[in-house]
């Protein structure tokens, strides 16, 4: 129903008082229209309860008879107190209000928003891994060992490298461990290096990470083929500098041509190389970073691997080394004994803990369970079907986007919106919204930072010819609406059919509202 | 069954190869460096169907020893920051909803208002338990939050000394030891005296200070005095960061109106299965003065192009993607999925439901903290009031305990070990009680521990 | 996106021809429009596949090795080949084109809609009970026979009968075997009757079930207070009368008052009373059928027991029967023995099996955890609210829609549009459409017969006054609309906002299309 | 917790009691009369919590022997109409989504289509299968079809007598039997030789008829004549009505395309688990020129208001709501969430997916059937061609073995016994072979049968 004809919020009085509905809102579900769902709070009646507990026999002693009184609150936390009932179609109808890899194509670029394989989700929800206690002792969890010790023997032959961590929780955690390492390294041979090298084109977690490790960030340039700039690379280059961080293929899809030249160059004044696997997928079983020259390599398991990216998480991000980091790597580690038995051992520099357990274990055995599906072959297919997917989807855009760095690509194209802009003022965000519906999940827009209005596409290897071929049409539309219409047209309208219109950050920003507590 | 999740067919392959004008598969790859390019395959186990690595996992889960009533299964007294909490079917089915599931960080917010809205549901459910205006929409886990909670007070203050009761979890403050090797944060350790912190020589020996990190409870399962910890932040101009658990927040009063300036946490006492230690959640909260520096992602209330009420991502300008080497964190992918089903357990308990759950908790412990007590031998390490979790010294090591009681179906606690070597908690079993255990669980627990020591 | 520019089905060319999508259509997710969404057979593109299956070492016989080539099939039966990404997405955008319980109210007169608990859900998918095979020996399924024999003595206790068969798997097939049960009774005692007596107000399968237990339906009229004709029920008994069926309360909502008398004369000439369960809801832990003096019941636990609908079923149509009719039940029936254990056991003069296997035995553990999960007090804690809520619910409407019997009612209460339809032209379809955009699922039309215009509304017990006063005032505002605008305003143009608009009926059993391969 | 998903406070119970001048609940059952109102409570076991009653469920459960790999579990070569096929994750998960599992019958269309066009892909796939033009949108299991098949095929011919081969399902002749005790059906059995119906006596005698009824394979696996049954039916004016296995038609001819009129069937081996044996699924189809004597639902394609394709139940005058005691069948609520199950399973499948599943469970079977045979004492039934299911005569009565089988871990298939009394197939053991099986599981079967029947 429309807001203004609400019947849940300003109900009509009948024949007779509503005097039962004070508090609470109504719960039903206009899974149809576009209704706004109240808050969980709004739906909250005081004395309505979902929870129940197990019969345990044990005294009911009072609470005063446990703690302290001076410990105790006085009134308990306010939490909403719903029905089952409630609950169920209030969060059932947040999922209505939601895309996902489920419902269709989400080709974000840098992303790797490919399908996820259900009998992962299985694999992760089995009581005899899902209910396993941390800190249960080595002789309880053998299959768990197990299969984290396999996990880090198949991420070690993927990315080329000897020994691996699966602590970090996700990318940047990875980023940051693998900055620590690069630090212990040069700590252990005495040498005290303050800058790391960065290329213009990099995720920003990778410029925070280095901040976090205590270094300075050296940015270099991107030359005109849309690699490393050589020149600014080598005159960047000192012995101050303690590694640079690259990742390979680059944000912009393209690969680092120039990738045995800047490992001698780097490894030459006794630096380190960190690649950023974030986009691992493209080079599954063609190349590996080891044999191009890194030293550290973090891999985000929740886009190569295809353990689900859950709204914003959880993910993984594991960080692999060669044989001189291995002893720096955190601990303890998961290890196979001699007896075909399985331990945790502890790395003999290890920089220490960097997760508060194991790293996230279900999602390292939903990881797990992908590359045991795929095998050697399925994952180079992988690779191979991901870069036909988005060389073909470009070709498919040549003429009306603008391609910036006009070379084939890799699992992901970088085009721009610039011209249309110019001529007709579709801004790259126009062309996202507009996609949103047209039943597309909408490119990386903006990013990365040094083309200007980008539009970073990454169709990924589970998407079919078919929709492909409907996502480059839809995009055209939308360029040719404009060429039509100019932006003020469908696109700068866009999204009409979606839960909500375009929404407006600025005025989130400047009037936050952050909580249900601090709406006015 | 190349790649078994590809959909093209050979003859798909062929014809787009066609399009692009290439002949072969490899030529994709024409602008790497031949010298690089990988031989043979990599070396890896070999491809298996669906079912093949389902009976894999079967056999390698009956490895395993899960708490609960499974195969295998152990009854479960270990905590040490991984409760076995009661998580309802309702939590279960909700949480692995494939929109919630499959979604990425929710960027685009017109087509992700689900978890947008669950996620400000969320921060004012965490913010609450907290007793602070303001929380994010999650961090890895415990661990990290303490980080970063210890980042905002080093970065609010200027002054990198860390003043960490030895109370808080030794794991975390491991984490916080590695990554202050980057951040330059010169961590003081405040040692316990009868399993609380000994305020009285820091109290004692003043200096300025960027943090004061404390549990509540502790490690050990005691109570710590937060007033105590927030006099101390008061004479040093630290900020006060309280490392607490959430259940708690059922029964005692909330840190925050307590004097926390930041609370950070586990959440995975709130409907996150045990999973081996992740994914977990880190809870984050702090005062609305400190927004702007508070890590990661954080839900706000808008309005969209009609005026309808929306929810986006805000303040972004913290954040990496934007602020690049300048931001508050470099935390980005970050465990929204749990957050969102701590929401939903929240929304499952409720106000008596929370209470509840640590109330019954809190009297699980203390049978079993009496009933162990009780056994000859047997010794809890200390006299101060806990909720749901105390440490016990054992006539012999903790380990040999736990080796043993496994064989009865038990598995009796944590050994007290890491960040402990030296003090009087060395080698103390440290058992943790919920909602869900049994007095006759406890019985059988006390008996099977009695015949282990003897 | 809308109909007309739909880039999935006829894409613009690009500047390189689409060569590869021939066949297939593009699988993406307008969760957010109202696309159509494509059928899998026109996803399908031959040679995918999502299917993969167990290794077993077991010799690779050619199908002429093992069958005769004159009984192989020449070439394979054409399923949709897809891959399980399509799979995924399509089945997954099926559901956001659906209304469920769990997206919020479903007042379905007769139909119980009340909330599933998810608990059951676990229940029925545990392996413990799902990988059970039918034919398993008792030795092997003690665990389920127990349940089984649970269930029958609750649902014994529950409508005050002395044993029960499990067997039926919905509520008509509970009607048959009561039916056939009633045919071996009177043919034990000798005695050939034909005819059976219903009430005009009846649901249909009752009558239809009359027929094929081969008998004769006599129809009785309803009084003005919305029970039976006492008059014309007795003018209609007689020795040749074998039974009647009756729901208790009826399709109005209502008790039937005269049920002592009625009972009474029905057993004076010799024939049973049966009860339709169907609204079982109202009377739980009240008023029970046995005590009532039926001799026959049975029960739709998918309504009662909230076994969920799942779209159209599984139900359960479990039959209790007093101590003389025990004999005549169908078998196997699960028995406990004395040692303790379980078996199966045939009653001595049994009508004989009435499915293939046990019944639908995951519907039936789904209904013992539901009334284990409420015990005594709970079940009539339903029955109470549910009658709460169907009644300040027709006081709510009172006024605005006409009310044909005027009496408090049960569990649902009938309400017609008839005045509104002569004065605005507002028909209860009309009313039921416009409800569907207002984000309540329409209640039941058109039935019972005897009432025009019929609304047939209810609530159950798990929707809570919030909801009803909202779907109140939604229910007033569509009346409002009507007088204010006449019908031909919002409700005759509704639904908008779903899916699909208003379909057209009659066209489709009129050009009948009833497969795929049947579009022409 | 008076009960439990209630939602109303008692607040809010008193308000809306006034609001109707009432006092107390149980003035809303003023109607019913007093002396028919219960005194006490019902007499039912206690209520419980979710958690209690999950433990109780897991003691219960424990006293069971499913098959496959878990707790208890055996290797299965049990069928008889119920078969252990592999179920993927991905139809679980599609299957089990709330929407299709908590909606009522698609009777408002327009909020339904989600469930109407998964029914109108069911039916083309399972028309297909059969091999005729319509198929229903379920009903209640192979049994129930079998009899509603038969209701159609006297109803088309106005001919009661049915001619059903004894290698029917003997609890589906076992329900057809019961049922026509109502409708007055005239069933004569026609005896098997060597495993196949001996159409012989029937074809020698010819009368007229309503049905002649033939499983395909039939009961003991074997693979039935259709032709003769086709003969058969022609000679006696009879619809042919096959009862007939739909993973068969991944690798033989279809049942439609063999003559017959009426295909009905079990479609449990299409994704659903084996659940003690049931929610299965009827599979109904028939030739377009009995459409308007179909049983049950029917889905067809319309348009909408603004002329988009929608799905809708058809034919709706057929059905009992509206038809009432003329009807073609009672059946109201039927399987859908089944049919929907199998429509995935299909999907999943695919063309290649079928004829897998059929090729290698008769590769199964066949090895499993040499394996058997060569075992002492160990005869095969009958010497005709089977899929994936055949007939042993053993040393011993078939239960006997099947219960020394269990106690290694084998459920070693079934008993023919009930509607077999008194034939050569009497007491033998009746055993199933599926993809699912390996050789390994089949070699120790064989090894195991070869012990328990010395
Ligand atoms: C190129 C690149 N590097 C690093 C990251 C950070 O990974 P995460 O989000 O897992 O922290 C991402 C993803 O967001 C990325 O795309
Ligand atoms: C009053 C009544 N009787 C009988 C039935 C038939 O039950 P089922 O649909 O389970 O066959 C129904 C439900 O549709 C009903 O409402």
């Amino acid at each position: 129903m429309s807001s203004q004809t609400d019947p849940a919020s300003n109900g009509q009085p009948g024949p007779r008082p509503i005097s039962a509905v004070a508090g609470g809102r109504a719960s039903s579900a206009p899974v149809v229209g576009r209704d706004t769902e109240p808050t969980l709070f709004e739906l909250s009646v005081p004395g309505r309860h979902a929870a129940s507990f197990r019969t345990t026999q044990i005294p009911e002693w009072a609470a005063e008879e446990l703690v302290p009184a001076q410990y105790l609150a006085e009134t308990p936390v306010d939490l909403p107190d719903v029905s089952e009932r409630d609950l169920v179609a209030h969060f059932t109808r947040l999922t209505h209000r939601q895309y996902s890899v489920d419902l269709g194509a989400y080709p974000l670029g840098s992303c790797t928003m490919k399908y996820n394989p259900k009998v992962c989700d299985e694999a992760a929800s089995a009581a005899a891994f899902a209910n396993v206690h941390p800190a249960a002792p080595p002789a309880c969890t053998q299959g768990w060992l197990e299969v984290l010790v396999e996990l880090e023997e198949s991420l070690c032959a993927i990315t080329g490298m000897s020994a691996a961590t699966l602590q970090p929780a996700a990318g940047a955690a990875g980023e940051l461990t693998g900055l620590l390492l690069m630090r212990a390294y040069h700590e252990s041979r005495g040498e005290d290096r303050t800058r790391v090298i960065i290329p213009d084109s990099a995720h920003g977690t990778n410029p925070a990470s280095v901040t976090l490790g205590g270094y300075e960030v050296t940015t270099v340039g991107t030359n005109d083929r849309g690699g490393v700039d050589l020149d600014s690379l080598r005159a960047a280059l000192g012995p101050d500098v303690a590694g640079i961080m690259l990742t390979n293929p680059n944000t912009l899809g393209l690969f680092e041509e120039d990738i045995v030249e800047i490992a001698t160059a780097v490894h030459e004044v006794g630096a380190l190389l960190y690649y950023d696997g974030a986009n691992l997928n493209a080079i599954l079983g063609v190349v590996r970073p080891g044999d191009m020259g890194f030293d550290i390599v973090h891999l985000n398991l929740h886009k190569t691997f295809a353990t689900p990216h859950g709204g914003g998480g959880p993910g993984a991000g594991p960080v692999a080394v060669s044989a001189r980091l291995a002893d720096f790597l955190p601990g303890p580690r998961p290890a196979r004994l001699d007896d075909g038995r399985f331990a945790w051992a502890q790395p003999a520099a290890s920089i220490g803990r960097i997760h508060g357990w194991h790293g996230n274990a279900l999602v390292l055995l939903r990881a797990w369970t992908y590359i045991r599906l795929h095998g050697a072959e399925g994952l180079r297919g992988v690779a191979e079907t991901a870069v036909l997917n988005a060389n073909w989807l470009k070709e498919k855009l040549r003429g009306t986007f603008d391609l910036p760095y006009d070379r084939p690509v890799m699992h992901e194209c970088v085009v721009s919106a610039e011209s249309l802009d110019k001529a007709t003022g579709l801004r790259a965000l126009d062309v996202a919204k507009r996609l949103l519906e047209l039943g597309f999940h909408s490119p990386t827009v903006y990013f990365p930072l040094i083309v200007h209005e980008a539009l970073m596409i990454e169709p990924t290897e589970t998407e079919s010819p078919q929709t492909l071929a409907a996502l480059a049409d839809a995009l055209l539309l939308v360029a040719r609406e404009a060429t039509e219409e100019g932006a003020a047209g469908e696109a700068r309208q866009a999204p009409r059919t979606t839960p909500v219109r375009r929404v407006d950050e600025a005025r989130a920003a400047r009037r936050l509202v952050a909580t249900y507590d601090q709406r006015s | 069954m190349t790649a078994p999740f590809v959909p093209h067919t050979d003859a798909e392959v062929a014809a787009m190869l066609g399009d692009l004008g290439l002949e072969s598969l490899d030529e994709l790859f024409a602008t790497i460096p031949a010298a690089l390019r990988l031989a043979g395959g990599l070396d890896l186990p070999p491809q298996q169907s669906e079912a093949d690595v389902v009976d894999r996992l079967v056999d390698l889960g009956e490895h395993n020893r899960p708490a609960g009533r499974c195969a295998g299964g152990l009854v479960c007294f270990a905590g040490a920051g991984a409760y076995d909490h009661e998580v309802p079917a309702a939590v279960r089915s909700l949480a692995s909803r494939s929109e919630f599931v499959t979604a990425y960080t929710p960027y685009q917010a017109e087509v992700a208002q689900g978890v947008l809205q669950a996620l400000f549901e969320y921060q004012t459910m965490i913010a609450r338990l907290a007793g602070l205006e303001i929380a994010n929409g999650s961090l890895y886990d415990g661990a990290a939050s303490l980080v970063e909670g210890v980042n905002l007070a080093v970065a609010a203050t200027g002054d990198r000394r860390v003043l960490c009761s030895a109370g808080v979890n030794p794991r975390w403050r491991a984490v916080l030891a590695t990554f202050s090797k980057g951040s330059g944060h010169d961590v003081v350790t405040l040692p316990l005296r009868d399993g609380v912190t000994d305020w009285s020589a820091a109290v004692a020996r003043p200096a300025s200070a960027g943090a004061v990190v404390v549990g509540f409870p502790n490690y050990l399962g005691c109570i710590e005095d937060l007033a105590a910890a927030r006099d101390l932040a008061d004479r040093t101009g630290a900020r006060l960061v309280v490392c607490a658990d959430p259940i708690a927040s059922g029964l005692l009063r909330t840190p925050g109106s307590l004097g926390a300036d930041v609370v950070v946490g586990e959440g995975q006492p709130l409907g996150i299965a045990l999973g081996y230690g992740g994914p977990y959640l880190g809870l984050f909260a702090c005062r609305a003065a400190d927004v702007r520096r508070l890590p990661g992602r954080l839900v706000g209330e808008t309005v969209d192009a009609d005026g309808k009420l929306a929810y986006v991502t805000t303040l972004r300008a913290r954040e990496q993607d934007i602020r690049r080497e300048k931001a508050s964190s470099n935390v980005c992918t970050n465990q929204t999925l749990m957050a969102v089903t701590a929401a939903i357990q929240l929304g499952w308990l409720g106000t008596s439901g929370l209470r509840e759950i640590a109330l019954r908790s809190a009297r699980a412990a203390r049978y079993a903290h009496d009933s162990l007590a009780a056994i000859d031998g047997v010794e809890p390490l200390s006299p101060h009031p806990y909720l749901r979790e105390f440490a016990l010294r054992l006539p012999v090591d903790a380990e040999v305990a736990i080796e043993r009681l496994v064989d009865e179906g038990y598995l009796a606690g944590v050994a007290v070990r890491d960040g402990f070597a030296g003090t009087d908690a060395e080698g103390c079993l440290l058992v943790a009680a919920t909602e869900r255990r049994t007095r006759g669980e406890i019985d059988g627990f006390a008996a099977s521990l009695e015949k282990a020591i003897r």
